[in-house]
Order: C-alpha cells, then sequence, then structure tokens
C-alpha cells in the first residue's frame, strides 16, 4: 500500500498506447488504406478539434468541474468568425484573435458563476448550453453563413493546412497539450487544479486561490473551444445553425476515457490526448471497415466503458475508489 | 449549549421550500402572460384551453425529470444521461411488439416499460455494483442504447397501423368546468407522480434511497444494503423512462428510433427540470413536488413564449428562458443556503 | 502580538460568536477550551481567514488583519491546524505539506520536488514520524498518520503564530509527547500558539494561559497556573460537577452473550478471542494503529474478518456485512460521526429511524411515521439531546449532541451486543459524562457492551475489564481498578 | 414581445367572407437557407395575393419541438396550417386535431401521407428527384465508377426514399457504377466532410459522391476540395445555389440538384389560399409567371411543382438563398 505516487507516464496513458496501437495493427493489417498519409492526417484532422477543447477540459475536469456547453460555445465562435471574414473581409490574425476573444469570454461566463456564483458546473453549462446557443441563433438571424472564404485555411483540412502533411490544426493541439502537460504537472497554480479537484475546501484553506484557478480553467477551456472553431471554419464553406451540436459529450468521452477522473483530482492532458485519438480511430474504422455509422457511437460507448472499467479495476486492487 | 434560533419569516419559508418558490414563479408566469394578453401583444390567447393543450409536452418531459430525481437523489454525482436513448430503445421495444408482432397494448406497454427497467438495471449495475461514475456510465449507455435502436428497425420508424390507432391514447378529455386535458395525464403521469411520491416520502425505501444518497457511508453503517438502493433507482429511472417511451409512441403515433436522442434529446431538459425542481447534484436533496411544478413552469413558460411572437423567434427565446431560469433557481439556492443553511 | 476584539458571527440563525476578546504573545502556548459548539472551532477559523467575522476586529502586531482570506492570513504568519485534516488524497505527503506554499526552483518557475521532499523528511523526522511516507499517497495512509502529516503542514510555514484545532483528538499518547515537545521548541523560539483541547489534563502540561468560552462568549481567562481540570471543567458546563461515582466490578457467570474466538483479519489483527457476558461493557484500549477499532469493525461486518468464529447467544454468525450483524443483535456507533454516522442535512427522526426501518413500519414497506416521531421524542428526552424536536436538522447541533443522536439511534431497539468505537471523541466533558452513564445503562438492561477508544481515562472509567492491544494482538487483560500507568505501559509496549 | 401583435390587424379567425386568410407554416427547422427561401416565396404571394403568411419553425429539427409550434397556430387559429414534417407520421395526430378546430391542413416539402392533410405540395417526385442525381452524377463520372451517399438524418423518410430510387437507376441504367456505401452525417457539416474523407481512404479508387441533404452536398465538395480531388472525384448533391456556388465554381461540385425553393412557398401560400376558399383545383394551373403549369393530382391530392432544377455554376446565382 506504501508505494511512490508520482509517475511520469499513468496506468491508464500506458493502458491506451497498448490499445490504440492494437487497435492500428489490427486495422493495419485488416484494411490497405488504413496507413496512408490521407488516412492518418484524416483522422489526425478529424480529432483535433475534440483535442484541443478536451485539453481546457481535462483542466476544468480535473478540478471537479464539467463544461457541458463547449458545443453552442463553439457555435457562437464560429458564425461571429465566419461573419466576419465573410463580410468584412478580417484577416486571419484578426480572426484568430477574435475566436479566442469570444471563446475566452463566454468561457468566463462559465468560470465566473461556478466560482463566485458558486453554482454547481453541470447546472451552470446546462444553462450557458441553452443560452450560448440562443446567443448564437440571434446572430444568425436566420440565415446560416454561406460562402465564407478560406482565410482560416492554416487551420482547416486542406493542403494549406499541412505541415509534411500533419495537419496544422492536430500540432497546434499536440504543442498546447505539451505546454498544459507540462505546466498541470510541474508549476504550483498547476499543482493546485488537482488539489481544488481532490477537495476545494481544503486547498482554499492552505492558500490556494481556489476561485481564480478554477476561472482560469473555465477560460482557457472557452479560448481553446475559440481555436476548434477556427479549425471547424477551415477552408470555409458554410457554417449552420446546429454547429457544434453534441460536441461535449465527444469531448467528455475523449476526456474519460483518457483516464481522468470525473470526480476530479486525477487526470492529464496526455491521457486525453490519447483519448482523442482512440474516439477518432474507431470513428474512421467503422467507415473504413464498411460497417453501418450508426454502430459508431455503439462502439464509442463501448470504449467508454472498457477503459473506465480497465482504471477502475486498478484502483480497485491498489484499495482506493 | 444555545439552541440554533429559527426566524420563521415568509421570505425565509418562501426561499428554503422550493415547491413555494416554484408556485410563486409559476404564478408570475401566468399573470405576466395574462397581462401581455390584455395589451394585445400575444398572437392568440393565453387560455386555460391552450396550457391544458401544453400538458401534452409536459409529460415525458415531467415523467423523465422524475427519473433524473430518483437517480440524482442517489447521490454520489447520481445522474442519467441515458434516458432520451432509453426512451428511444423502449419505443422500438413498444413499436415491435404493437407494430409489428401484433401484441395487444396491455402486455406490450407492460413490456416497453420492463425493457426500459431493464436498461436502467444496467445503468445501475455499472454504478452501483462496478462503481462506476454515472456520468460516465451513462454517458456509454446513452450511445449504446441509441446506436441499438438505430440499428433495430435499420433505422427506419415503426408507423404501422395498430401503432398509429396508439394516438387515441392521448386524446383529450373533457371534464366538467376543465378545457380537454391530454389522457395521458391521467393515465400515465398522475399515476406515475402518485406512486414516486409515494414511495418517496411514505415508504421504507424512499428513506433509504434519501439515506444512501446523503451520505452512503453512513448509510452502510445503519446496515442498509447501498448497492442495491442504488441500483433500484436506476432501474426506477429504466422504468420511468419507458413510461415515457410508451407515451412518445402514443402521442406521435409513430415509434422512432431517434425519438429521445433526436436535437438536443430529452435528457438534458430533464435533467434542467429537475434541477429547477431543487433537486441538488450532490444527492440526498429533492421532491416530487418541486419536480412537477418546475416541469409545468417550464412547460407553460415555453407555451407562452411562442404565442409572444408571430415568427420563430419564440423557440429560440425558450432556449434564453430556460438558461436564465435555471441560473437564477441556482443563485438564489446559493444566497438561500448561505443565509439559513438549509433547502428542501 | 494577535489580538482579537469583539468578534461576532452567526451562522443563519445559530449565534457562534457573541462579542469575544483574545489575544496571543509570542512566546505563550494559549488554551481554548469550551463545550461542544461553545464556538472554538468558529474562532480560530476567522483568526485563519477561513471564516469572515461578522463583527470585530482582529489586529496582529497592532496593524488590523484585514481581508478574510486563508493565502492572506498564510502570508501574515498564522498557521493553523484544523480539527478535521485537510488533505489530498491523489497528492504525495511531501505536496501536501507545500501545497499552496510550493518552494519553486526559480521565482516564477517550476516546483522544486527534491528541495520540498528534503524539508519534508526532516519535519516528518523531528515530529517522530516514518519520514518513508514522504513519497506516498496521503490517501494511502491511516487517519492517525494523515493528522500528522496535517501538522507538519503548519510547521513547514515556519509561522509566528501557530494554531492547533485538537490536535490530539485521535493521536495516542505517545504521539502526543512528541507533539509537544514540538510545541515547546516553537515556544522557546518566540511563536504564539492557540491551543484547543477537550483533554483538560493535558493544559497543565502544555499551555500557559487559559480562555474558557462557553456559548460564544469568553467565562474566563487566566494563568494555567491558577486553574486545576476541575474548576476548567465547571467553567465550561456552567456547573458543579458530581465526580462520576466509583462502581464495584460485576460478576459474570452463565453463557456470555458474545463470543468471539480466533477472529482473524490479515495485516490488522491476529487471532482474537474475547467472551462478554450480560451487562458486561470490555473495552478494547490501543494506540491508534493498534487494530482495535479493526477488531470492532470485523464484529460489525464492516470490514468482515477472514478466520475465526463469532457466536451471539450461543447461535454461530456469518459476519460479511452490517446487516448480518444487525440481524443478530449487534449495533455499532461509528468513530467517525461525519463520515460513517450521521446524515448531516436530515432531521433527528431520519437519523434515529433509518437503521430500523423494518422495526418502524405497520404495513411491511411503509413508514409508520406517527411512531418514528414518537420515538424520535422519547430518545430527545432520555439522552437530553438539546434540540427543538424531532425535525431539528442534525447539521444543526453541536458534536456532542450529534454524538448523542448517534448513540440514541442504537436505543431505538435495545441491541443485544452494542460496539462503540471513540464514543466521546471530540466531546465536551459534559456530554462525555451523559454518554458514559447511557453505556452503563444500557450494561444494566443487560446488553453486551465492546468499546474500542484510546482514551484512557474513559477505558478505565467505563470497563469491567480492559484489553489492550497492540499491533493486532492482544497484549493485557486488567479488571478493574486498574492502575493508568500498568495500562498504558502495556499498550506502549514497554511492559510485557 | 414587446410589440403589439393583434391590435393592428384584422382578428384572425374563421375564414368567412373576404377576411384576410392566414397561412402559417411549419418548416422543419427555421433558419436554414432552404426554409429562408420558401418564407421569401410565401412573402411574395402573401403580397401579391393578399394573404398573410406566418412562418414558424424550431430551432432543432424533431417532431416533438414542430408538435409544440403547430399547438401554437392552432390556438392562433390560422386558417390554412402548413407543415413540413420532421416525421411524418409524428404529425399525424396533431394535424387531426387541427382539422377538428376546423384549419385546414396541407403538407408542403414533405409529405405526412397517412394524416389528414388535404393537400400535398411536392416539389419534385422522388423518382424526379432520384433520378436526375443520379443522371447528372453518371454524366460527371462518365457513367463509370464507384460512389458513395453521405445522407443525413438516419431516419429522414424523403432522403431515404430518394436514396432508393438512385440506388434502382444505378442498377438498371448505370451497370459499370457501383455504389460502395451509404453513410448517415446527421444534419452535421465537419461530420459529413469528415466521413467524405474516411469514404476517400476506404475506397482510394472512389470517384464519385451523392450530398444527400443541404448540409452534406457542400460537406462531400469541401471533402474533395480538401483532399485535392478535384477533378478525379465528382460530388452532385442537392445544395442550395448560394452553399454550393464555390463549389461548383472550383469544380468540386459538378451539379446540384434542387427544385426552385421561393416558388415552392409561393406554390404552397398559393394553394393554401385556394384551399380555405373551397376553390377546386384544375389539373393544371397557371400560378404565376415563374410557375406556369403546377400539376394537381386529385387521387394523391397532390400539387407537383414541377421537374427538378440542376445547378449549375453558371446559373447558381440566379438564386440569391
Ligand atoms: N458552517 C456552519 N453552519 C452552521 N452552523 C455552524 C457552522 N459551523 C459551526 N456552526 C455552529 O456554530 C456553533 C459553534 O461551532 P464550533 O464548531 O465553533 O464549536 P466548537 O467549540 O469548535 O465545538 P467542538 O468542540 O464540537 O469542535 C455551533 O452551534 C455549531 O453548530
Ligand atoms: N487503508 C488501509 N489499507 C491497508 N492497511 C490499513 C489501512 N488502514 C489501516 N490499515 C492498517 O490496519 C491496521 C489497523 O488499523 P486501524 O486504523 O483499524 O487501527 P485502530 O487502532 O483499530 O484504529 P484507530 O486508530 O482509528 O483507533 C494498522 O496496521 C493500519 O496500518
Ligand atoms: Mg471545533
Ligand atoms: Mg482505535
Amino acid at each position: 500500500m506504501r508505494r511512490p505516487a508520482a509517475r511520469a507516464i499513468e496506468g491508464q496513458e500506458l493502458a491506451l498506447v497498448g490499445v490504440l496501437a492494437v487497435l492500428w495493427l489490427v486495422l493495419g493489417l485488416t484494411t490497405d488504406t488504413f496507413f496512408t498519409a490521407g488516412n492518418l492526417g484524416a483522422i489526425l484532422f478529424n480529432v483535433a478539434p475534440i483535442a484541443l477543447i478536451g485539453i481546457g477540459m481535462t483542466a476544468v475536469i480535473v478540478t471537479a468541474g464539467i463544461d457541458v456547453s463547449v458545443g453552442s460555445a463553439v457555435a457562437v465562435v464560429m458564425v461571429i468568425v465566419a461573419k466576419l471574414i465573410h463580410d468584412g473581409g478580417t484577416p486571419m490574425p484578426v480572426a484568430v484573435l477574435v475566436a479566442l476573444g469570444v471563446g475566452a469570454l463566454l468561457g468566463l461566463v462559465n468560470g465566473g458563476l461556478v466560482a463566485y456564483g458558486r453554482i454547481h458546473p453541470i447546472i451552470v453549462t446546462f444553462a450557458t448550453l441553452n443560452i450560448f446557443r440562443f446567443v448564437a441563433l440571434q446572430i444568425f438571424d436566420g440565415r446560416q453563413v454561406t460562402g465564407i472564404p478560406d482565410t482560416l485555411g492554416f487551420f482547416g483540412g486542406g493542403g494549406e493546412g499541412r505541415l509534411l502533411g500533419v495537419p496544422n490544426a492536430w500540432l497546434l493541439a499536440v504543442v498546447l497539450a505539451a505546454i498544459m502537460w507540462f505546466y498541470m504537472r510541474a508549476w504550483p497554480t498547476g499543482r493546485h487544479l488537482y488539489a481544488i479537484g481532490g477537495d476545494a475546501q481544503a486547498a482554499r484553506l492552505a492558500g490556494v486561490r481556489v476561485r481564480r484557478r478554477q476561472l482560469f480553467a473555465y477560460v482557457l477551456t472557452g479560448a481553446l473551444v475559440g481555436l476548434a472553431g477556427c479549425v471547424f471554419i477551415g477552408t470555409g464553406g458554410l457554417v449552420i445553425q446546429n454547429a457544434g451540436e453534441g460536441l461535449e459529450l465527444q469531448v467528455i468521452a475523449a476526456v474519460v476515457i483518457g483516464g481522468t477522473s470525473i470526480v476530479g483530482g486525477r487526470g492529464t492532458v496526455l491521457g486525453t490526448m490519447l483519448g482523442a485519438l482512440l474516439v477518432g480511430t474507431v470513428t474512421s474504422a467503422v467507415t473504413l471497415l464498411g460497417w453501418p455509422s450508426e454502430l459508431t457511437t455503439l462502439f464509442v460507448g463501448v470504449f467508454i466503458l472498457v477503459a473506465v472499467g480497465v482504471d477502475l479495476l486498478r484502483a480497485r486492487r491498489r484499495g482506493t475508489l | 449549549m444555545k439552541l440554533p434560533k429559527r426566524d420563521t419569516g415568509a421570505l425565509e419559508y418562501v426561499l428554503t421550500e422550493r415547491v413555494v418558490l416554484l408556485v410563486a414563479l409559476l404564478a408570475v408566469v401566468l399573470v405576466w402572460f395574462k397581462v401581455l394578453e390584455g395589451g394585445q401583444y400575444l398572437v392568440a390567447p393565453f387560455d386555460a384551453g391552450y396550457l391544458a393543450s401544453a400538458l401534452e409536452s409536459m409529460v415525458p418531459l415531467c415523467l423523465l425529470a422524475l427519473a433524473e430525481l430518483l437517480v440524482i437523489v442517489s447521490g454520489r454525482g447520481g445522474i442519467d444521461l441515458s434516458v432520451g436513448s432509453v426512451v428511444s430503445l423502449a419505443g422500438m421495444a413498444f413499436g415491435f411488439m404493437v407494430g409489428l408482432w401484433g401484441w395487444p397494448l396491455l402486455p406490450a406497454a407492460v413490456g416497453a416499460v420492463l425493457v426500459g427497467g431493464v436498461l436502467g438495471a444496467v445503468n445501475g449495475f455499472l454504478t452501483a455494483y462496478l462503481r462506476f461514475p454515472p456520468l460516465i456510465a451513462t454517458l456509454a449507455t446513452y450511445y449504446a442504447y441509441s446506436s441499438i435502436a438505430m440499428v433495430s428497425n435499420d433505422k427506419a420508424p415503426i408507423s404501422t397501423k395498430p401503432v398509429q390507432d396508439l394516438s387515441a391514447l392521448t386524446d383529450g378529455v373533457k371534464l366538467p368546468l376543465l378545457p380537454a386535458i391530454p389522457l395521458q395525464v391521467f393515465t400515465f403521469l398522475m399515476p406515475c407522480l402518485v406512486i414516486v411520491w409515494l414511495v418517496l416520502t411514505r415508504s421504507t425505501y424512499g428513506r433509504k434511497l434519501y439515506a444512501v444518497g446523503t451520505n452512503d457511508v453512513a448509510a452502510t453503517f445503519a446496515t442498509l444494503s447501498v448497492p442495491r438502493v442504488r441500483l433500484s433507482a436506476y432501474v426506477g429511472s429504466g422504468l420511468l423512462a419507458g413510461v415515457a417511451a410508451v407515451v412518445t409512441v402514443a402521442q406521435f403515433a409513430s415509434a422512432r428510433p431517434d425519438a429521445g436522442t433526436v436535437g438536443n434529446g430529452m435528457a438534458l431538459p430533464a435533467i434542467t427540470i429537475a434541477v429547477l425542481g431543487g433537486v441538488a447534484i450532490q444527492g440526498g436533496i429533492g421532491t416530487v413536488g418541486g419536480v412537477f411544478v418546475a416541469a409545468l413552469l417550464v412547460t407553460w413558460l415555453n407555451a407562452g413564449l411562442l404565442l409572444a411572437f408571430e415568427d420563430s423567434k419564440g423557440s429560440q427565446y425558450q432556449l434564453l428562458a430556460l438558461g436564465v431560469v435555471l441560473i437564477l433557481s441556482a443563485l438564489l439556492n446559493t444566497l438561500t443556503l448561505r443565509r439559513y443553511g438549509r433547502i428542501t | 502580538m494577535l489580538e482579537l476584539r469583539g468578534i461576532v458571527k452567526r451562522y443563519g440563525g445559530v449565534h457562534a460568536l457573541r462579542g469575544v476578546d483574545f489575544d496571543v504573545q509570542p512566546g505563550e502556548v494559549h488554551a481554548l477550551v469550551g463545550e461542544n459548539g461553545a464556538g472554538k472551532s468558529t474562532l480560530i477559523k476567522i483568526v485563519s481567514g477561513a471564516e469572515r467575522a461578522d463583527a470585530g476586529t482582529i489586529t496582529l502586531d497592532g496593524d488590523p488583519l484585514a481581508s478574510a482570506s486563508t493565502a492572506a492570513a498564510i502570508d501574515a504568519g498564522i498557521a493553523t491546524v484544523y480539527q478535521e485534516p485537510h488533505l489530498f488524497g491523489e497528492l504525495t505527503v511531501a505536496e501536501n505539506v507545500f501545497l499552496g506554499r510550493e518552494l519553486r526552483r526559480r521565482k516564477g518557475g517550476p516546483v522544486d520536488w527534491r528541495a520540498q521532499r528534503k524539508r519534508v523528511v526532516e519535519l516528518l523526522d523531528r515530529l517522530g514520524v516514518d519520514s518513508g511516507i514522504a513519497d506516498v499517497r496521503v490517501a494511502d495512509l491511516p487517519v492517525a498518520e494523515q493528522q500528522l502529516v496535517s501538522i507538519s503542514k503548519a510547521f513547514a510555514q515556519d509561522a509566528r503564530i501557530l494554531i492547533l484545532d485538537e490536535p490530539s483528538a485521535i493521536l495516542t499518547d505517545r504521539e502526543i509527547e512528541v507533539l509537544f515537545g514540538v510545541v515547546r521548541n516553537l515556544r522557546a523560539g518566540g511563536v504564539g500558539i492557540i491551543y484547543i483541547s477537550h483533554r483538560l489534563d493535558e493544559l497543565a502540561q502544555i499551555s500557559d494561559r487559559v480562555t474558557v468560552l462557553r456559548d460564544g462568549q469568553v467565562v474566563a481567562a487566566k494563568p494555567t497556573s491558577e486553574l486545576t481540570v476541575r474548576a476548567v471543567a465547571e467553567l465550561m458546563v456552567g456547573h458543579e460537577l458530581a465526580l462520576a461515582p466509583d462502581r464495584p466490578a460485576r460478576q459474570f457467570a452463565g453463557t456470555p452473550v458474545l463470543q468471539v474466538s480466533g477472529l482473524t483479519r490479515v495485516d490488522e489483527f491476529e487471532p482474537f478471542d474475547l467472551s462478554v457476558g450480560e451487562g458486561e461493557v470490555v473495552a478494547l484500549y490501543g494506540l491508534i494503529g493498534s487494530g482495535a477499532s479493526a477488531i470492532a469493525r470485523a464484529l460489525y461486518g464492516v470490514d468482515p474478518a477472514d478466520r475465526g468464529a463469532v457466536h451471539v447467544d450461543g447461535q454461530p454468525l456469518r459476519l460479511r456485512t452490517p446487516r448480518d450483524a444487525s440481524a443478530a443483535g449487534i449495533a455499532m456507533v461509528p468513530g467517525n460521526r461525519a463520515v460513517q454516522g450521521v446524515f448531516a442535512p436530515k432531521s433527528i427522526a431520519f437519523n434515529l429511524s433509518t437503521a430500523h426501518l423494518g422495526f418502524l413500519s405497520k404495513v411491511p414497506g411503509w413508514l409508520d411515521r406517527a411512531r418514528e416521531r414518537m420515538v424520535a421524542r422519547d430518545l430527545i428526552d432520555r439522552l437530553s439531546i438539546r434540540a427543538k424536536g424531532p425535525q431539528t436538522r442534525v447539521a444543526a447541533l453541536s458534536g456532542g449532541n450529534q454524538q448523542k443522536t448517534l448513540i440514541a439511534r442504537q436505543l431505538v431497539k435495545r441491541p443485544r451486543v452494542l460496539l462503540l468505537e471513540e464514543p466521546t471523541q471530540g466531546v465536551d466533558v459534559g456530554a462525555k459524562d451523559e454518554i458514559h452513564r447511557i453505556v452503563s445503562e444500557l450494561a444494566e438492561n443487560g446488553s453486551a457492551i465492546v468499546v474500542a477508544s484510546s482514551d484512557l481515562p474513559e477505558v478505565l472509567g467505563l470497563a469491567d475489564r480492559v484489553l489492550v492491544v497492540r499491533r493486532g494482538k492482544v497484549v493485557a487483560a486488567f479488571g478493574r481498578g486498574a492502575r493508568q500507568a500498568d495500562v498504558l505501559a502495556a499498550a506502549a509496549g514497554e511492559a510485557a | 414581445g414587446c410589440t403589439k401583435k393583434t391590435s393592428d390587424q384584422t382578428p384572425t379567425g374563421g375564414a368567412s367572407g373576404d377576411e384576410q386568410i392566414t397561412v402559417a407554416f411549419v418548416p422543419k427547422l427555421e433558419g436554414v437557407p432552404y426554409f429562408q427561401a420558401m418564407n421569401t416565396g410565401g412573402q411574395k404571394a402573401a403580397k401579391e395575393l393578399g394573404l398573410k403568411w406566418i412562418q414558424k419553425g424550431g430551432t432543432t429539427a424533431d417532431p416533438g419541438a414542430q408538435t409544440e409550434i403547430v399547438k401554437s397556430l392552432i390556438q392562433q387559429q390560422v386558417d390554412v396550417l402548413v407543415v413540413a414534417p420532421n416525421d411524418p407520421d409524428s404529425m399525424a395526430p396533431v394535424l387531426q386535431e387541427a382539422k377538428d378546430k376546423g384549419i385546414h391542413v396541407m403538407t408542403s416539402d414533405t409529405d405526412a401521407p397517412n394524416s389528414v392533410r388535404e393537400v400535398f405540395v411536392n416539389q419534385a417526385t422522388a423518382d424526379g428527384i432520384g433520378t436526375t442525381i443520379m443522371d447528372s452524377l453518371a454524366t460527371a463520372m462518365g457513367e463509370k465508377g464507384k460512389f458513395a451517399i453521405v445522407s443525413c438524418g438516419q431516419t429522414a423518410a424523403n432522403l431515404n426514399s430518394w436514396i432508393e430510387v438512385e440506388k434502382k437507376v444505378a442498377a438498371e441504367k448505370y451497370k459499370n457504377m457501383q455504389l460502395v456505401d451509404t453513410v448517415y452525417a446527421g444534419e452535421d457539416e465537419p461530420k459529413a466532410v469528415s466521413m467524405a474523407k474516411d469514404l476517400m481512404n476506404a475506397h482510394p479508387d472512389l470517384t464519385g459522391f451523392i450530398g444527400q441533404c443541404t448540409t452534406s452536398a457542400p460537406g462531400v465538395a469541401k471533402a474533395v476540395r480538401e483532399a485535392g480531388k478535384i477533378g478525379t472525384v465528382f460530388t452532385v448533391g442537392l445544395g442550395t445555389p448560394q452553399g454550393m456556388k464555390g463549389y461548383l465554381e472550383d469544380g468540386s461540385s459538378s451539379t446540384s440538384v434542387l427544385w426552385d425553393v421561393e416558388n415552392l412557398g409561393y406554390l404552397t401560400a398559393w394553394a393554401a389560399q385556394k384551399l380555405a376558399k373551397g376553390e377546386q383545383l384544375d389539373e393544371s394551373n397557371k400560378v404565376s409567371d415563374g410557375i406556369p403549369d403546377a400539376k394537381w393530382f386529385a387521387d394523391q391530392k397532390m400539387l407537383l411543382l414541377g421537374d427538378p432544377l440542376q445547378i449549375t455554376k453558371d446559373n447558381a446565382d440566379k438564386f440569391n438563398y
């Protein structure tokens, strides 16, 4: 029972790497198309927005919070940015800044209500899920945005959005995840996120600025939602009213498959990245293998159960729950 | 030792008794729309007949909010994200039994409710015995059940003649002095409300559920079987979702594989109503009365908003109203708890 | 150096503090005592910034201590050990000790793990704790060690003012001795210390001054030398205490009510035998981690034994869950009131009836609410639980009255065997006497009673027989009238 | 709602005498350009024919939301209620209720054949749409090669009926063309893009896509554009002209098959007025200059707008939706 706690790689992460390796191996052997640059690039691009938001969501869930409003928030960001670059010809740097700013602002609303209004995060974000969608619809004003130029092509899935065949969006997610991973592991304020998730009251008594850290987690998530919005707009085209619907559950699925404890206090960004990859692989594998697409959610559900179940088993063997 | 003093002022009463607060809010909403109507700001009369017919959309939501009441009260982060998928899947089962296998109504309805119970039992087993966090377990089954519902009839709804005839179950009934109220209010909702209320407030099981939700370690020491109590809360949730499935199939005269998950799905509104009704996310707190009044409030507010706009703005403002009401009531909770240290 | 003037604090309707003056000087240990709910914890929470006073001033060296934030108090040099340990199970001991005040490799840089670890090892050594635990997750430690981690956390702050809220409640006498040594060193170094305890005998050993709180008001503040334990106790309760009359040991014959043989739980206790007769009170006395509580828990089926036989009234039992135990007439009052005991937000009636739902229903499955209320009212009277009525929420009660409620729960249906774990932990002297009286009464009415306790005076005052447990083994047995020193020595492993 | 709604107009209700007729149209969901265009057509008819046109839809495409809206319109006592049902059978009970209250009931865009509707205004027959799409795709692909269908809602009845026709036409007429997979992206454009990419990766020799609805038509075109396969992979779909314009121009979409949606709105309003006045429809109706010949099939109670339109880069700008 007395064992050192700090490890570089958590068991869950190793397990996920194993599962991914096996899955990729099987797919590589059973299909002759899995290990093509086009396919891998497509998977990485598809999971990028989930991974990006997942970075923030990991911080939020580690503090024992949750944010189910990200799907609606992404719609707000997207409609604003899409209208800016479509109607106003706004250049990319400004558009990205606006996306980050709008996202962070929405995160501030969530974080403010959680930290300072002392409302349970799931209630706050259920409410803002509705409110943000309302805001987005008001800005849409009854018209979806079509003919959006490829101003944000850097983030998109086209050729412009790739570096040596790897989607920029994924590279961005990897870099941000690495920074966040290091921050949560080695910085005092990063460690405080775990303390808050373990016991917010105790953290407060230890002198942790609990509310500031909570606010940070939600604002960060918001800003990353902004980036994800840029990825979704990408090479342009159209933005529709239901943009982002259901995204929150996909992100949460990636985070929990990655080993983050939904009750807070435990989890890493690395795990989330792996979880997102797993979800992305499963989704594209279903198409690749020619199985009916309605089976995708069944597999995602099963993976959640297996991943969390393995974690639970290990926790039980360790004697703590 | 000093006894805690309790000043039982009217304000404290309204704030700490959630049902009272909600009834007051409901009155405000009704009066407000009545005033708007008088000032001819509404496109149609906001009258009793309209309110009664709006109850139709309340029935499944209220049933599912009751389901959430049970699981949230059971504690340890209790929540059921899968109720919408259960509605879809149990509804498809109902559709098969009535529409394709030609079962008579009653056994089919019972069968569908039981299917719901079994699906709930899976959730309960995962959370209570395998100790999955409820949010995770029901997120997973939400995905899985919705997929199975989709596959069950190859994506197609079932709306054969026997299924279409089911809509007779949801006709309006005319009572003296009252406008026509949808039949399912009496045949499905009322019985469920009464049963859940009796179980929660009068039965020993209700006591156990509140005890387990409040403090499960203490409940173990008090000789309660914590996993069994939790499991049954999820079974109860599944059964109620099964009832909601039967109502939904009857109301729409069609068993649709995406009935409970289309759009925003049914789970989120149901949880919202439960929370608005004073069900505390941390478990152990929540009443049937609160949930019922919250469901009425949301239904009639939504119905009123549709009359306040000639065009589609009404359904957009429904989103805003739901979010704002939820946040305000939660803020009020925080204030009340800080000021009076309790809430019911 | 620290001065509080006219501090007022209300929680809703509860007037926790009504104008308290209090001060601490450098190089002084100032004890704060009072009945449960007198307001001690509230007062120190206000000093530490965990709560905000409704009125009154706090000054440190004459400057007002303005903001009510824990971070500000810590920065001002005030370190606090709260009554309940506030630790983070998923983090290591070293991280816990420095949480909120991490050592960094450079200003604004990452955490300096190595330096932190080194300091923690030093601190744990000073407190006589195995320093090997520095890298262990706190969740993997027993409660007593957690309390010590919590104390090292406060020591790590090199504070000018150190607040200790009942640090000794779950520590053993030996651990307390080490703690006192460290506290004396700090005092010599000019640190001002606020010390809260219910163990009045400790006051003479450690404190220089005593302030007695009653009902949120100061009723006395005197140098310790001018007070006796008895005088303090009387100030606390507000009336003179009658000395508990010593009673002779009782004799027991016939079949024992509870018969335990060869009971074993791997890593916790070794084959254990016990027999308790009708009306007998047997105490299991042991220092923390000795296994005494573990035996009680095993007898209640919470952490079931691996081997061994248990009989009640001659019937063999299979004890896998508390339900098994309860069916055989075994009841338990657990040691951790807040976690294992009460349903705090619920009413007294709810708390009492929850363990007896079958018993309190006329129609199976349906609660007889009139009877429930009646039973609750009766028990509130019999145990003089200070509450308005059966509907009062337990959270609104003081610790002692919560504990009485827990005991009352086991009186709804008279148990054949009653297991009590630390029955008066954190309970004031007045309530303690009442609880002891209730336990004796139960015994006289024929229940067999097992008390697992690390409170030596309690053990000696209550029990007919004392079994001393050390490292999971019964190492000695004493009858009534044993000398404190002998029992303590056996427990600590010096004799035998 | 801060503007007076009823004071400045004649009271609605009973269609007797010369009172203005009120026609309410409930689209599947509000805010998409498609239904926006129907609204434009309806409003135009309202002005020219002297009726009142109300369009009121929900924020999500679900039958529950539609039912609530229909109820509010029943309460409003409109003269004619027109619905484009999300699920045909689900609307039957509430349409019955409307009829019982003396309101004329119609469907438009999507039929509810088992309901009490008196007229169904059909944009084009399933045969017409399916055949035109398949023919267009065959032309683009040179009548040979593999293709896939990216549809939207898995349960959308009219989409599924069009897919059936397409399959039939492909099997009968284009023996060298092979349908490899049909996938469902929901009303989710980014998902349509990613599924189309997955399909291209799974079948490297795929040369054609059908985007079955107004979100997946631009979706498949975007996927082709981003994959850099313009000229090798051809797409045809049911996209709105302005939404498809960019893709039609760069060749990622060959043809968009649709109908004049504004005319559909106009025809719907016109038919509703006829119905309310109790006038008979002729076998062939000259409705307006834009709709010279709307055919009435009395046996099916169906009024047909005409043949589908083929929208290409040359005529896309004739439509402003
Ligand atoms: N958070 C709270 N909410 C409501 N009442 C409270 C709260 N904390 C303390 N009280 C009440 O304030 C009074 C003083 O409590 P406090 O904890 O300060 O007593 P104490 O002297 O530390 O008692 P103990 O010896 O049991 O620790 C009690 O009546 C208690 O019930
Ligand atoms: N979570 C745990 N996992 C493994 N061993 C444990 C755990 N908790 C306690 N132990 C060990 O079990 C033995 C008995 O512990 P326990 O806490 O029951 O002692 P106790 O003296 O009966 O309790 P208390 O000090 O609370 O009166 C000790 O050796 C202790 O180290
Ligand atoms: Mg205290
Ligand atoms: Mg012990």
